[in-house]
Order: structure tokens, then sequence, then C-alpha cells
């Protein structure tokens, strides 16, 4: 009835589930854990202002089209204001997912996985978001035509 | 079977058994097992305080803490251990403290003091502030700090690891041209728990710290593991037990649990009363009242239920009232016994009063040791290698009666003088060889519980003797009593030959350990109730209705209980007796 | 503020409880675990009439002791101060031997499982090495540099008081398998460790709180508490545990920062 | 031997402190998705203003409306909870008024989705 190769209570003392694998020297939990807190904190007057101009002033969300973002991006203080957010929220958010890997994930190789996938991801989300902010042409001639609006100094 | 080796091994890993460690560990090879994890034990469970002279708030000196012990002892505490255990517990103390203990602190940072029962000033004068203390857990910071300094010590633990027997040898030995055999010890015979396998520890030094026997009774403060166990080996083993007639009934346990509020309750001015609301303790010991020795105050919380004055539907019990204290002063100096009356009877002490009755609490006797905890083969013949400490032994500093906090103080002292011991006699002394197949007789033993098919049930046997041991060997006694106990016990000992252990496995079998203990219960407390019924006096916790008198000309002696099985009249167990040693007190009246 | 009490006083009728116990049925469910007998576990249950003074405990040692004598279960003191019974009933960690019956629904099963996070070893028996560990490697003693006095160290009431909270712990391991981080990631130092840690590092006899901080700083720190307050919760000490362990981090940050 | 952690057993009752972080998680996740997706689709402005409208458009329609309102459900409740996580690691009566600060974040929180649902469906529906 029994199954013969149950192995003792103890026999390994701690099961290697628990021994922390080496001491990690350095602060990086720590400023990881005040980046997620201070972040946080400004995110939330950031992304609040955000919502409020894009969804709640004027017409909402009905209003947003490639005018109403190149109209904001013609003013430097939004074009901060965005890159501000976008750098913030996604090392906040990156930050978040490292942590929810860390506690999930048991098997080392797949951890070293997610946490790839996560870092190539953000990695290529941050620099096209700055790109895109920095490069945008509020007045952009695309094949010869020109895109005209009121924002766009006159030619 | 595994075989260790180790220069000292020790059996508990209580207060005693980890004081033991912290010295023995940092001199000698040392390893402890217990059959609980070390945090477990029982000196958890203290709640009041640990005497020591220290003055801090009031003059005091040893030498009076020597005459309360002896006092309270009603005369049969041998008093060079007294006289070493109060001289000692200052060093004790501080020890505690240098080790981490956060000790309650007077306004100036010293370690605070507060009153206990029997514990006076100038030989009775009046109570007395001795009893150093952390809050009401006291004891829990003991347990803890030192199983924290064994940490710091790195003492090798056996957790789990439940000892079943002591190997005993009888060796020849040649002194002055003299050969003769001579009681030696090899090592224990432990059952890990975890794994069901038989695990031989071969020692030079072997301490038993294993504590007390408090589950004989049905009403007790003790926890559910304090079933004898290393008294029980050394019985076995032909190892005496002194003065077990003398059981510490605790006054203020919760009524009908048993779980314990501490004499501190008393200490900082809680006081009883019966069902007419009267203080009655006035009447039986005019000065110190409330804190009144335990033996007396139990007797006199059993006396008026007896009369007719107990409180409650079926007035079996007394009162504890704290109603007349501050409330912040509760919570300040007893947190932790106001939320078990709240848990547990949903009392509230602030205003009503708790309903409590004497509860079965310490073993005043066990195995005889000297002051340097060495244990007694007989009267004066020390086994070598072989030492006992705390609750399990009897040096004897409690003579027939207890002072509260001398419990917590007896485990420091003679735990560090125990440990010390092992060491330096394990430092000199060689192995002695393990006999051939040492785990014979305990496999027998585990076999025979484990494969018996009598369909008797363990847990009914030892109901049946918690309840005989509670109506018939409690505060009151007589010879009546006495004999029909043994007699019942000996029927259920019978019926512990038939009984029927239902886990069958290997890893943690609970059931074939209960069934393990409760043979050392049976045993424990047959030797109990013999010494009783050999006891024709009062002193004490041993109160013979028969004979309500201290008799010092007859009884003035320590009395020795060894297995005998042709000594059929007290079932198995020959009494003989040994004297009580004085210094510097004569016995007197004890009067409060 | 000390005057003698009255010699006698009249008692109000009815005082210090009295009255019948009263008896009520409940069924115990226990999540029963026995690799001898099979990799799987499964529930047991039983219908038991109990007293009104019961506990969960009492409920077990009645299965133990009359029905079946294979549940395992450590108890010891049975009064809330050894830690040996803390396990999961009806889905939150409380010692068993604290928990009064009176005070669960009765009307439905009451559900008694292992803690969790802890390898189990047999029905409510877990594994507490890894527990221990962790609790040892915080350096859980007094380290106090400098020779020691001759009598004892002096230390005011308010510095007795700053730490006075976390003496409370008996290491019944409630707290640390009652945290979400812990389930999952069995490095983690814990409550308990850090719990322990806070008692000495806010001791102000004791001279090794860097070492200590230094320890907590680590990847398996102070760092992964979450403030989910299961731990507070389920303290049968009533030790503020998530508190204890905000003021370590906080004690972390103003000595880097 | 790997972690033996057989018996699962039932889910562990945890009380408001669990459970808002059970919340937070997961609306934690779920922005930092629509964060991806959202930085993506902006990123259309550098193609073309007819590409970025016509991907803005397809956000305008009634059940993506919906969606923007759990999205925004889900940044309030995080922001505020946040909020409170921040009190509870700083403040330090923090962690004894955790349980009521957690009930101010959701009044709060129900409070500011009540305005802003009426306001952003006016949008979505009244076109």
């Amino acid at each position: 009835m029994a199954t013969p190769t149950i192995e003792s209570p103890r026999s390994g003392r701690v099961s290697p589930g628990y021994s922390r694998s080496s001491a990690s020297r350095g602060n990086f939990e720590m400023i990881a854990w005040l980046f997620m807190r201070l972040s946080g904190a400004l995110l939330v007057v950031l992304i609040f202002t955000h919502l409020w101009v894009n969804l709640v002033s004027g017409d909402g969300i009905s209003a947003i089209d490639f005018g109403f973002v190149a109209g904001k991006w013609a003013d430097p203080l939004w074009q901060i204001w965005d890159l501000t957010m976008l750098w913030l929220a996604m090392l906040h958010g990156t930050n978040g997912i490292r942590v929810i890997i860390n506690d999930y994930a048991e098997k080392n190789s797949t951890r070293m996985w997610l946490k790839g996938v996560l870092y190539t991801s953000t990695v290529v989300i941050v620099v096209l978001g700055t790109l895109v902010i920095f490069t945008f042409d509020p007045c952009p001639v695309i094949d010869g035509v020109a895109h005209v609006a009121d924002y766009c100094p006159a030619t | 079977m595994q075989v260790h080796k180790y220069d000292v091994v020790i059996v508990g890993a209580g207060g005693a058994g980890m004081r033991a460690a912290i010295e023995s560990g940092q001199r000698a090879h040392t390893a402890v097992l217990t059959k609980l994890y070390p945090t477990r034990s029982h000196t958890g469970a203290a709640q009041g305080g640990m005497c020591a002279a220290l003055a801090n708030v009031e003059e005091d000196n040893w030498e009076w803490h020597t005459f309360d012990t002896v006092k309270g002892g009603d005369y049969l505490v041998d008093q060079d251990a007294a006289e070493v255990m109060a001289k000692e517990a200052i060093e004790a103390v501080l020890d505690l403290e240098k080790m981490g203990l956060p000790f309650n602190r007077t306004p100036e940072g010293r370690i605070d003091q507060r009153r206990f029962g029997g514990h006076t000033r100038d030989h009775g004068k009046a109570p007395v502030r001795r009893s150093c203390y952390a809050a009401d857990r006291t004891g829990h910071m003991i347990l803890q700090t030192l199983y924290q300094n064994c940490v710091k010590h790195n003492v090798e633990f056996y957790n789990e690891y439940y000892v079943l027997d002591l190997l005993m040898v009888d060796q020849e030995v040649t002194v002055d041209g003299e050969t003769r055999l001579e009681k030696r010890v090899a090592g224990v015979v432990s059952y890990d728990l975890a794994s069901g396998e038989l695990h031989v520890f071969q020692a030079k030094s072997i301490v038993i710290a294993s504590g007390g026997v408090g589950k004989v009774y049905k009403t007790t403060s003790n926890a559910h593991t304090l079933t004898g166990d290393g008294m029980g080996i050394a019985f076995r083993r032909g190892i005496p037990l002194e003065d077990m007639e003398f059981f510490q009934f605790h006054p203020t346990g919760l009524a009908g649990l048993g779980i314990l509020l501490s004499e501190a309750a008393r200490g900082e001015g809680a006081i009883l009363r019966n069902s007419d609301g009267e203080r009655f303790m006035e009447r039986y010991a005019p000065t110190i009242k409330d804190l009144a020795p335990r033996d007396i105050v139990a007797r006199s919380m059993a006396n008026e239920v007896r009369e007719g004055r107990g409180a409650g539907p079926n007035k079996d019990y007394v009162l504890l009232d704290l109603t007349h204290l501050e409330p912040a002063h509760i919570d300040a100096k007893l947190p932790d016994i106001t939320e078990f009356a709240r848990t547990y009877l949903g009392v509230e002490p602030y205003t009503e009063p708790v309903p409590v009755f004497p509860t079965a609490h310490y073993a005043m006797g066990g195995i005889p040791t000297n002051i340097s905890a060495e244990v007694l083969a007989d009267n004066d013949t020390v086994v070598p290698g072989l030492y006992a400490a705390g609750e399990v032994a009897c040096v004897s500093v409690h003579g027939s009666n207890r002072l509260g906090t001398n419990s917590l103080l007896d485990i420091n002292v003679f735990g560090k003088r125990a440990g010390i011991a092992a060491a330096q006699y394990a430092l000199t002394a060689d192995f002695v060889e393990i006999p051939e197949n040492p785990t014979v007789e305990t496999e027998a033993l585990l076999d025979r519980a484990r494969s018996s098919e009598g369909g008797e049930r363990v847990a009914l046997i030892r109901k049946e003797l918690q309840d005989i041991m509670d109506a018939n060997v409690q505060v009151f006694r007589t010879e009546e009593t006495l004999l029909e106990a043994l007699s019942v016990i000996d029927g259920l000992e019978e019926r512990y030959t038939r009984i029927t252990v239902q886990d069958k496995g290997k890893r943690f079998n609970l059931d074939l350990l209960e069934a393990v203990e409760l043979g050392f219960l049976l045993d424990m407390a047959k030797v109990m109730t013999a010494a009783a019924l050999h006891r024709k006096e009062s002193r004490g916790g041993h109160f013979r209705e028969d004979f309500p008198e201290r008799d010092d000309e007859n009884f003035m002696t320590h009395s020795m209980a060894y297995r005998d099985p042709s000594a059929t009249r007290t079932s198995g167990v020959r009494l003989e007796t040994k004297p009580v040693i004085f210094t510097r007190y004569q016995p007197m009246e004890r009067k409060y | 503020m000390e005057k003698e009490p009255a010699s006698k006083v009249e008692l109000a009728p009815g005082v210090g409880g009295g009255g019948e116990i009263p008896t009520f049925d409940i069924t115990l469910k226990v999540r029963r675990y026995n690799p001898e007998i099979s990799d799987e576990a499964h529930w047991d249950e039983w219908k038991l009439t109990m007293y009104g003074t019961d506990r969960v405990l009492d409920a077990l040692h009645r299965v133990k002791w009359e029905h079946d004598g294979s549940v395992s279960f450590r108890r010891s003191c049975a009064h809330g101060v050894c830690g040996s019974d803390a396990m999961r009933i009806n889905g939150r960690n409380r010692l068993a031997c604290k928990t009064l019956l009176k005070d669960l629904d009765t009307s439905k099963p009451i559900l008694v499982e292992p803690i969790k996070g802890l390898p189990v070893e047999k029905d409510l028996i877990v594994d507490m090495e890894p527990f221990f560990q962790s609790y040892r490697e915080i350096m859980p003693f007094l380290i106090s540099k400098g020779h020691s006095p001759t009598k004892e160290r002096l230390q005011s009431s308010e510095e007795r008081e700053r730490y006075d909270d976390t003496t409370k712990c008996i290491l019944c391991a409630a707290c640390t398998s009652s945290c979400p981080v812990f389930w999952t990631d069995g490095q983690y130092f814990g409550p308990a460790a850090i719990v322990n840690a806070h008692r000495f590092i806010f001791d102000s006899r004791d001279d090794a709180g860097d070492m200590r901080l230094e320890i907590l700083n680590d990847k398996e720190g102070v760092w992964r508490c979450r403030t989910t307050f299961n731990c507070t919760e389920a303290c049968p000490r009533g030790i503020q545990v998530t508190k204890a362990i905000s003021e370590v981090k906080q004690a972390i940050l103003t000595r880097r920062v | 031997m790997s972690k033996t952690l057989v018996p699962a057993g039932t889910l562990y009752r945890g009380r408001e402190g669990q459970w808002s972080w059970v919340a937070h998680r997961i609306t934690g996740v779920v922005i930092f998705f629509f964060l991806l997706v959202h930085v993506l689709d902006t990123s259309l402005v550098r193609v073309s203003p007819e590409a970025y409208d016509a991907v803005i458009a397809s956000y305008k329609n009634p059940i993506m409306g919906l969606g923007e309102l759990g999205l925004v459900a889900a940044i309030v409740f995080h922001a505020f909870n946040g909020i409170r996580v921040i009190l509870v690691d700083f403040w330090k009566k923090g962690p004894r008024y955790h349980r009521q600060m957690l009930w101010s974040v959701v009044g709060l929180w129900a409070v500011v989705m009540i305005a802003f649902s009426i306001r952003h469906l006016m949008h979505v529906f009244g076109g």
C-alpha cells in the first residue's frame, strides 16, 4: 500500500526551495522599493492630469485625433510631461511586473526567460516612445503633401 | 538504527536544558534532544517572575530569600541547596539580563521587582519586592532568551527526538583495592518522531532536563507534553525518585480549565473572595493574606468550597478579584492573564471577578541530585556523568512546597550548574561502552504498543487515571483515597497491556507517542500515590486529612521511591528515606 | 495608589459567569495527508457534540482520542503560549487552542488545514525547518560591544517599551505562513524573522542593528513585504507585525538614504 | 527534493489588506499592458495622421468606450490604493488605520468613477 520511496522528513534538512541562493548585497531592492513609491506619487499627478485633459475636459475622447496630439506636442511643456510620464510609468510598470515574476516563477529558467521578454519590451517601448515624442513633426509632409493645421507655422 | 557520539547529551530543551546547553555547548561537543521544538517547552508558560535579592527597589538579601524558601518548603528543603540557589539567584538574573532578557525596569533603569507569594523581608516580617519580571510573560522571555543564546552559540538541537531509554551499565571500579559495581551511564536511545527511526546517542555526560509530570492530573496548568518521561526512564533504570508525594496545586487556575493565572495577579494586588464576597485569606494567613505560599492558599480555597462557600452554579470555585485595580495598571503588568480570562471564560477582569480553582502545577519531587546537579543512585552514591536539573530533578530546593518564582530560578541556577559540571566531566572522562543491542528494549516497548490489538483506548485509560488522581490524590488525601487510587491505577496498568494504537505508520506517529507517554504517566502516578501513602503527616503540598499535623519526629526526611516489583502492597514501589540537610534554620511552626 | 481592598463586598448575582455550559453540534473537516498511504490529500469529516468552552484543539483531540488516532497535529501548552498548533481554521491562520468553537460559524463545517507555504509532512504537521532557518539568519540574540557591566545594563522604561511588542513572538509561524509572498517565494525571510530582528534592532542595549538591517536589505528581505496585513491579523499574540516591518524598512532607509 | 506543498487546500481568507493587494496587482498588470499598447498606438502619429486617426476612431466605438471606463477604473483604484500603501509605509499611524484608509479609497474611487462615467459615457454615446 505504501509508496516505498518517500524520503523521511528532514533528511535533507531545509528543502532547496527555501534556501536563499546567495545574499544579495547592495541596495537595488531598496531603491526599487523607494522608486515605486516616489514614481507612484508623481504618476498620480501626471496621469490624472493627462486623463483630465484627454478624456474629461472639452469633448473628451471624441475630440482626440492627430490634430489633438499634434496640438499638444507643439507645446514643449506637454512634450516633457508626456516624456516623463512615459519613462516613469514604464519603469514603474516594469518593476511591478518584475516583482510579480519573482513571486510566481518558481523555476530559475522560467524566471530568466520571462524577465528577458519583459526587459526587451520595456526597452523597445521606451525607446520608441521617446523617439516619437522627440522626432515628432506636428506638420509632417507626407508624399509631398503638407499636413496643415492652425498650430502649424505658416509657410 | 543510527549512532551519534557527543561529549554531552542534554535531554529536554526547556529552561533548564537550554541553560545547561549554553554552558556545555561552549565547553564540549553537545547535543540537545527534545521531543518538541525548543520554544514549545513549558517554561514559556511561566508568567510571574524570577526572585533574586537584587535589592533594586527595597532592602533585601539572599539570606532572607533562603529563609523564605526553607520555610515555604515547610523545612523539608535541603538548606545547602537553598543557600546555593538564593545566593546564585542574583547572578542568574544578571546572566539573563546580559543575554538580552527584556526585564521590566524601574524609573532608574534597573531591573524592576515585585511581590510574590511567600517572599518576605527579614524572616517573614512583611512581603518584599523580590521577583524580577518581564510583564506577565517572564517564562516566555526566559525561554526565548535562552533559545536565542543557544542559536548564538550554535547549539546542536535534535528537534522532535523523543528519548525513551537511558543506557545504564554496571561497571567494575576499584577504589582503595576494593572492587565493586558502579552504575554508569553510556547514552540514550531516542525515537525520531518524524521518521520513526531509533537513534542511539553515546555520550560521556547526560543531563536530564525533561520537565514535569502534571498530566497525571485532569485539572492542570501543565502542557499536554508533560508526561514525566525523564523521571520515568530514570526510574525504570533503577534510579530512585525523591519526594514524589509533594505536588503543588497552584491556587489560581481558571475554573474548570486549569489554565494558569499567575500569582503575579495577587502580587499586583488582586485578592481572593468566596461566594459571600469575603476576602477569606484574612482568616487563613492574617499577616500576608493572599500572598501566602501556594499550598496554604490552595488548601484554603479548597476548604472554602468544601464548606459551601464556593461561587458559581455548582459552588465549585472561588473568585479572583482585580476590579479594585486600575485597568491601566492591569494592562501594563498583567496583559496576558487578563486575556486568558476573556478568551477562555468570557469574563472581563476589569469589572468582574474571575472564577478560579487550584490546578495541578508543579512536581516538587523528582530525580535526586546533589547541589552539583549530579544524579544520586541512592542516598549518597553519585552516578558519574549523569545529571538532572529543573522540574525533573529534586535537589531539593523546594522541599514540600515550592515558592512562586523559585522554579524559574531553579532552572537557571541548577541548569547552569548541570551544564558546567556535565561539560567538565566529559572533558576528563572516557566514553562508556554502549551495551550490545542498545535498542532492544526500546524496540520491544514500541512494538508492544504498536502491535497490541486488545482494543483498549489510550485516551480513555489516561482520562480514568487523571480522574482518579484529581479525586483521590489532590489537595486533600487520606489513606483510604490513596489506597483506592493505587488499586485503580493497578487496574489501568493491566488494561494498558491491551491497548490498540490505531496509527500503524512510522512518520509522525503521535498516536504511538501518546501510548508510550501513558506508560510513564501510569508509573509516575503509582510512585506519587505510594509515596503519599507512605508519608503519614501533613506538610507543604501534601495534606493528609487522617494525619493533619506536621510530624517532624517521624517524617522530617525525604522519601526515596525505588522500582521494586517485590513491593506488592505499594504496586511495585519501595519507599526509603533520606535525611534532610540543615544548615542554619531549625524547623518552626509555619505561620503567615 | 495601593489601598487595602475591602474585607467583604457585595457580589452581584451571577457574578463570574456561571450557569449551564451549553453544548452544540459541529462538523469538523480536517485536511488529511499521509505520504505513507497516498500522495493525494483529502478531507475527512466528523460530527461532534462540543461544549461552550471548547476550542478547536479540543475538537481535534476528541477526534484523535475517540475516533481516529492517526489524525496528526502538534500541540503542547494548549493555552496559546507555546505556538505549536498554528493551523488554518476556516481559511485563516489561528492557534487551535485559542480559537473557541462557539466563536466560529457552527452551522457550517469547520475546516482545518495545515498552515500554507511550508512543506506538509503529515496531516496538520508541516516542516518548520525553513521557518527556523530564517529566524536563525537574522541573528536573534543580543550582541553588545564593549565589556559588560558587573550589574545589569541600564535601560529606561521608554527604551524598554520601544521593542516590547515584538518580544511577544512565540514563533508559531502563523504570520509567515499567512503571507502571500511567502507562499510563492519560500526564500522570503518572512514576517516572523523580521519581527525578531525588530526586537533586537530597537533594543537600546544591542549594538548589531546595522548588521541585521544589512541582512534584511537583501532581495529576500523587508522589501518583499507588500503590506497585506495578513500577518498582523494572523498573529495570535496581537503583535503589530506589519508595523514592525515598516519600522525596519524605515530604519534601513534612514541609515542609507 | 522539491517543495512538497501537496495539500493546496482552500483559498486563504485574508481580509481587506490581502484583497486590496490582489486588486492592486491585477490593476497594475492591466494598466501595464494597456500602456504598452498605448505607446504603440500613439507612435502611429509618426507614421501618418491618417493611420493614427484610424486607430483612434476605433477607440471611440461604444464597446471600446466601456473598456476605457474599465481602464480608468483600474488606474484610479491603483492610484488611490497606491497612495494608501505609501501612507502605510511612511505615515507613523498608517498601519493602524490601513483598513479605514482602504474604505476611504473605495469610497473616493466610487465617487470619482460615478462622475467620470457620466461624463465619459456622454462623450462616447452622445457623440
